[in-house]
């Protein structure tokens, strides 16, 4: 069995491009020209300097020794909080721009949900001095206020979504009809490994430093390139699928994909996909997703803003279909006290989204010998007004 | 003979109406379909409403809102539309995004279209490569005419790739643009209505997006056989009701 | 002339312990053992892991390529803004818990202006699990209402100052005043070069890292170990310390130090002590810091918490007093205009304090082949609420 | 002889009160400590008020914010003491942080001391060492005597110093804190007490830091030779005002 992409643009019998004629041209000249741009040696070496010197390249293995007392196994934190702009986000957007520049494209949108790749696209936009629309649904506007203030100080303009569910799910359909109206001078970058092909495999490719460089840093502290265990929570998949990429085809190293239960799987207000959702079509790819009977797609619910997608990308549907990795999910109140924890144990204030993956220890339990990534996707400052409510700080 | 094609032959520019069903009311969907063949239609499509009906602008997108809150469903639909045909002559073609199709499946989604009595379909979202490959049989075995958009930006190759599996006409869309964006119509669409009129097609062209009224009408039907109004009827329907379609259907033909 | 710390604690005439009695048995303790302690292979290697693994450095040495074209020089950003909790006072946290520990403390106060050096010494407690006090000016937690929320997320019990001007200095007192009635068990960790020896030798040899990456990583960009200036905003002057300890004793490296006008030099409402201070004693220091003809200390104003101090260090003192650095005021507009250029032409949205470093280029010109490195001292999330108001964005 | 020797030379337990120069009002000053004296108090501290007391607590901070924004600077106490020496009799001390007297200068400092009858200092953040070498010389030039503190903490060693260059009494802090903050002594600080009185210093030791009534007093000067109030008699101030000083007092001493 194959993990990855196949040469149709499918993992598995997930993916594809179910796109409006209006977007062909756009997705069409990017499936052309990806992997030779990406392959060409200046797109390589302006990538890994901006990697290192801009977003700040190799971010950290850092072994986390309370979390690992408390838990009685081998915690260590990929610190994709430490990147430049808080998030694994940056990985993709780096690359995108890049991309975006090499294709001639001088306009940029994408979608937010947590407003990290908001955040993400604008800074790389004002690097480049490229104009930027952002879409975010009016809920997650006023969920992650900070971020939408840092994407004004970077000359972005937020534009809410207000059809829907107001969330990231109807920021993304509004950043599709902003593409459809504007076919040829913009480039659309994606914030997770979601929509039409080429893009969940190129934004896999974008994010697969992640498990590039665990596997040196591992063989730096453990002299193993393999963990047992990479743990990685699921909005649409980008973080995780940075965090499994190299590891995806060796069965050795066992994947943990975690999603957002949001009030409990059963309560009616979740985003556990895996769980709740059945194949279909969203945003130009065959994935699953959560709908209803007739086809409707739900409107999800996550306390964490990153994570509230009705979907998710098609390799992690893959993934789920044949076993490779297994689903977890965790709800809002595990969550946040895992979040809580890791900041009072470690120091360090996890975003909401990652707080899921660090929740997973009541549920599973792990060998004292066991060496367990969990991929830090983002810090939690966004977050903080959630959390002080939450906990009445 | 389908009925699109039949219409297709007649020697007349036609004007092809979208509404979405099950709007304003839930059950308003057949009275408008009699109203606007009686107003001289020559063509409707009847919009599947979709949650997320991301090719298209705030008029159809609330359309199918309010029309999902109504109730509708395909299944819904297909009951409303089961005898359709003794009252109606004219094509109809349904209009939908391909999840609620899929999960209606697909082979049975089509039956029933068989049996109510409908001529083709257009989903957005179905790409003509996927179409080709993985449905066109099952749509073809049930009569069934799907039609495939083109735009300003879709290259020559391409368009007559799509033509050569057309069976029907080609939805032409005016600018690329979602529906219900542009107003008017400028020299670069003249000229790429043009730029398509002299590749002599196998398939008419009828020119979608943008079309609100006589003039739109006119200008779009210079050179294609016809043109589709989609969220300029939304509108007046939202605005007027329904007791005034055949008004809305003259001043767009005169 | 020699421009770093004598045997007996003095930078020329300046520095010296002048306290209170009752803190002379913890002060001695950390004068007798702070160089000892720094030295120990087990002490170098716990500290260089934390900063390497925990905090993420080294910090990178960014070309920032659009505002080296705007201003026609050769422009380099130390980015301290990437290290974890988003600033330099990190380095010199880590340090000092390690200190702590050594020297037997179980309970941790501070003070904190921006709030920075507050999550900072909140972080490592929570690292180390100590009990952690910071004390804050009034006026100080209602700027900086992020970092407050942080504290309190890790932990940490944060305590209105409020008395004086209600910012830094008042918090100081009130630090100073905990730790005189918790002699035994408590370390005070100052977050910068100020308060009595050792003080301001043991921040700035923490700080030091900063200036060791840029000789090296200078040369790897530019074959030369020199910049030939280095910038960074004072404070009490922690980032200017670490990013001029290696070149302290070198003339042919520039030094500027850059201070927060406020309203303006003569306005009444300032904090450029270089200016407007005088020698005298601050917080156990003999130092320059603003002061009325009758010695009493001056309410400082910036629009940035964390230069709101009517001091600078002793290291400061004296290198404006030898003429060894370059003096600079900015003001609140220059400053806050600064750092939405930095925002939109480089995507970094910069900490007001380190703004004011930013907005020097109108004032003072460079050659095209000058290497100018700023000392990108922190990162503005804490901010935004200041920057959106001032700009209405 | 100076003041303050013979007072410690006398053969009984001394009261010593604190209070802030200029407060409550500006011009309380003399007559304060014309009725401190006419109370029986032995000793007075008059505190130069400073913008950051870091040494003290509250009550002593609020009185001293007060006292500055009623004017008072040192300029001014120097004034305000010209003529003291013509109506007070007992030793006078100024308590002060260091940076204000570094300002004044401080020889112009001690001279002016000396000119108006000051017999002591106590500086809280002028340390021993940096006293002993840079300015010993000049306080002793004009007569006066510079106390130092010594707290629990304080080792034997350093005690012994203290001891050695002092030339009146010692400042024995009853406890390691800020003025004004415990209340009531317990076994630790008798033991501390007590300790320190069988060191036999060459100086007698006055103990200042938690004392507020009777109690207290008593407590403390069980084993050293006197005690000063500080916190305590600036509340009273506080709320009681000028009037009554007297009772403070006596609810002291009896
Ligand atoms: C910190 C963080 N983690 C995870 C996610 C989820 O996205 P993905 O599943 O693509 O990694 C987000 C999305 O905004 C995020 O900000
Ligand atoms: C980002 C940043 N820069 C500079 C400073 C000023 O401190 P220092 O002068 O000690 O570097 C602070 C203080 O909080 C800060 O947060």
């Amino acid at each position: 069995m194959r993990y990855n992409i196949n040469n149709k643009g499918y993992y598995g019998e997930f993916g594809g491009a179910y796109i409006p004629e209006m977007l062909y041209p756009n997705v069409e000249e990017l499936r052309q020209n990806y992997l030779k741009i990406m392959g060409e040696d200046s797109f390589q070496k302006e990538f890994n300097q901006l990697l290192k010197d801009y977003v700040g390249r190799p971010s950290p293995l850092y072994f986390a020794k309370r979390l690992s007392e408390k838990y009685n196994t081998k915690i260590y934190l990929k610190r994709e909080d430490l990147n430049h702009t808080g998030a694994h986000k940056i990985n993709n957007t780096i690359g995108q721009i890049l991309m975006a520049q090499r294709l001639g494209k001088t306009r940029i949108i994408a979608e937010t949900g947590a407003g990290q790749h908001g955040v993400a696209t604008a800074t790389v936009c004002a690097l480049m001095g490229l104009e930027c629309i952002v879409y975010m649904g009016e809920i997650d506007i006023a969920r992650q206020a900070p971020n939408v203030a840092r994407m004004k100080m970077l000359g972005a303009k937020v534009v809410p979504a207000l059809s829907g569910s107001r969330t990231l799910k109807d920021a993304t359909n509004e950043a599709i009809r902003d593409w459809i109206n504007n076919p040829v001078d913009t480039h659309y970058i994606i914030g997770s490994v979601v929509g039409p092909h080429p893009y969940p495999d190129m934004v896999a490719r974008f994010q697969a430093i992640v498990s590039e460089e665990i596997q040196w840093q591992l063989q730096e502290k453990e002299g193993r390139t393999k963990p047992d265990y990479v743990v990685a929570c699921v909005g649409g998949g980008s973080n995780a699928a940075g965090a499994y990429y190299h590891f995806l085809e060796d069965t050795d190293v066992k994947l943990i994909a975690v999603e957002a239960a949001g009030k409990g799987v059963n309560s009616g207000e979740s985003a556990a996909t895996s769980v709740l959702g059945k194949e279909g079509i969203i945003h130009g790819s065959k994935t699953l997703l959560m709908q209803t009977l007739d086809g409707q797609i739900t409107e999800p619910y996550s306390i964490s803003a990153g994570l509230d997608y009705p979907g998710v990308g098609p390799m992690h549907a893959h993934l789920y279909k044949s076993g490779r990795a297994e689903f977890i999910s965790i709800t809002d109140d595990e969550a946040m006290t895992a979040g809580l924890e890791l900041s009072q144990l470690e120091g360090i204030i996890p975003a909401i989204e990652t707080s899921h993956s660090l929740a997973i220890f009541d549920q599973k339990k792990f060998k004292p010998n066991d060496i367990v990534v969990i991929n830090l996707s983002g810090r939690g400052d966004k977050d903080l007004d959630t959390y002080i409510e939450y906990f009445k700080l | 003979m389908n009925r699109i094609n039949q219409k297709l032959n007649e020697n007349k520019k036609l004007l092809s109406i979208y509404f979405t069903a099950g709007y304003p009311k839930i059950d308003d969907t057949v009275t408008i379909i009699q109203e606007l063949e009686k107003s001289g239609v020559e063509m409707i499509e009847i919009g599947l409403p979709f949650s997320d009906p991301l090719a298209d602008g705030p008029t159809i997108q609330a359309s199918s809102t309010q029309a999902l809150k109504n109730g509708m469903t395909t299944e819904v639909l297909f009951k409303q539309l089961k005898d359709i045909r003794k009252t109606v002559n004219i094509p109809l073609i349904i209009m939908g995004y391909f999840n609620p199709m899929l999960q209606y499946g697909v082979e049975a989604f089509c039956k029933k279209c068989k049996e109510v009595g409908i001529d083709g379909l257009i989903i957005p979202d179905l790409p003509v490569d996927v179409y080709h490959e993985d449905y066109k049989s099952i749509f073809e075995a049930h009569g069934l005419i799907n039609v495939f958009l083109i735009t300003p930006q879709t290259s020559v190759e391409r368009i007559h790739f799509i033509d050569s599996i057309s069976k029907g006409f080609i939805y032409m869309v005016s600018s690329a643009s979602v529906t219900g964006s542009s107003s008017g119509f400028g020299n670069e669409q003249t000229d790429y209505f043009k730029r398509i009129a002299e590749m002599k097609l196998n398939n008419p062209q009828i020119v979608g997006f943008g079309i609100t009224d006589h003039k739109t009408f006119t200008q779009a039907t210079q050179f294609a056989k016809g043109a589709i109004i989609g969220s300029a009827f939304i509108k007046h329907l939202t605005d007027k009701g329904l007791e005034t379609i055949d008004n809305f259907v003259k001043h767009v033909k005169n």
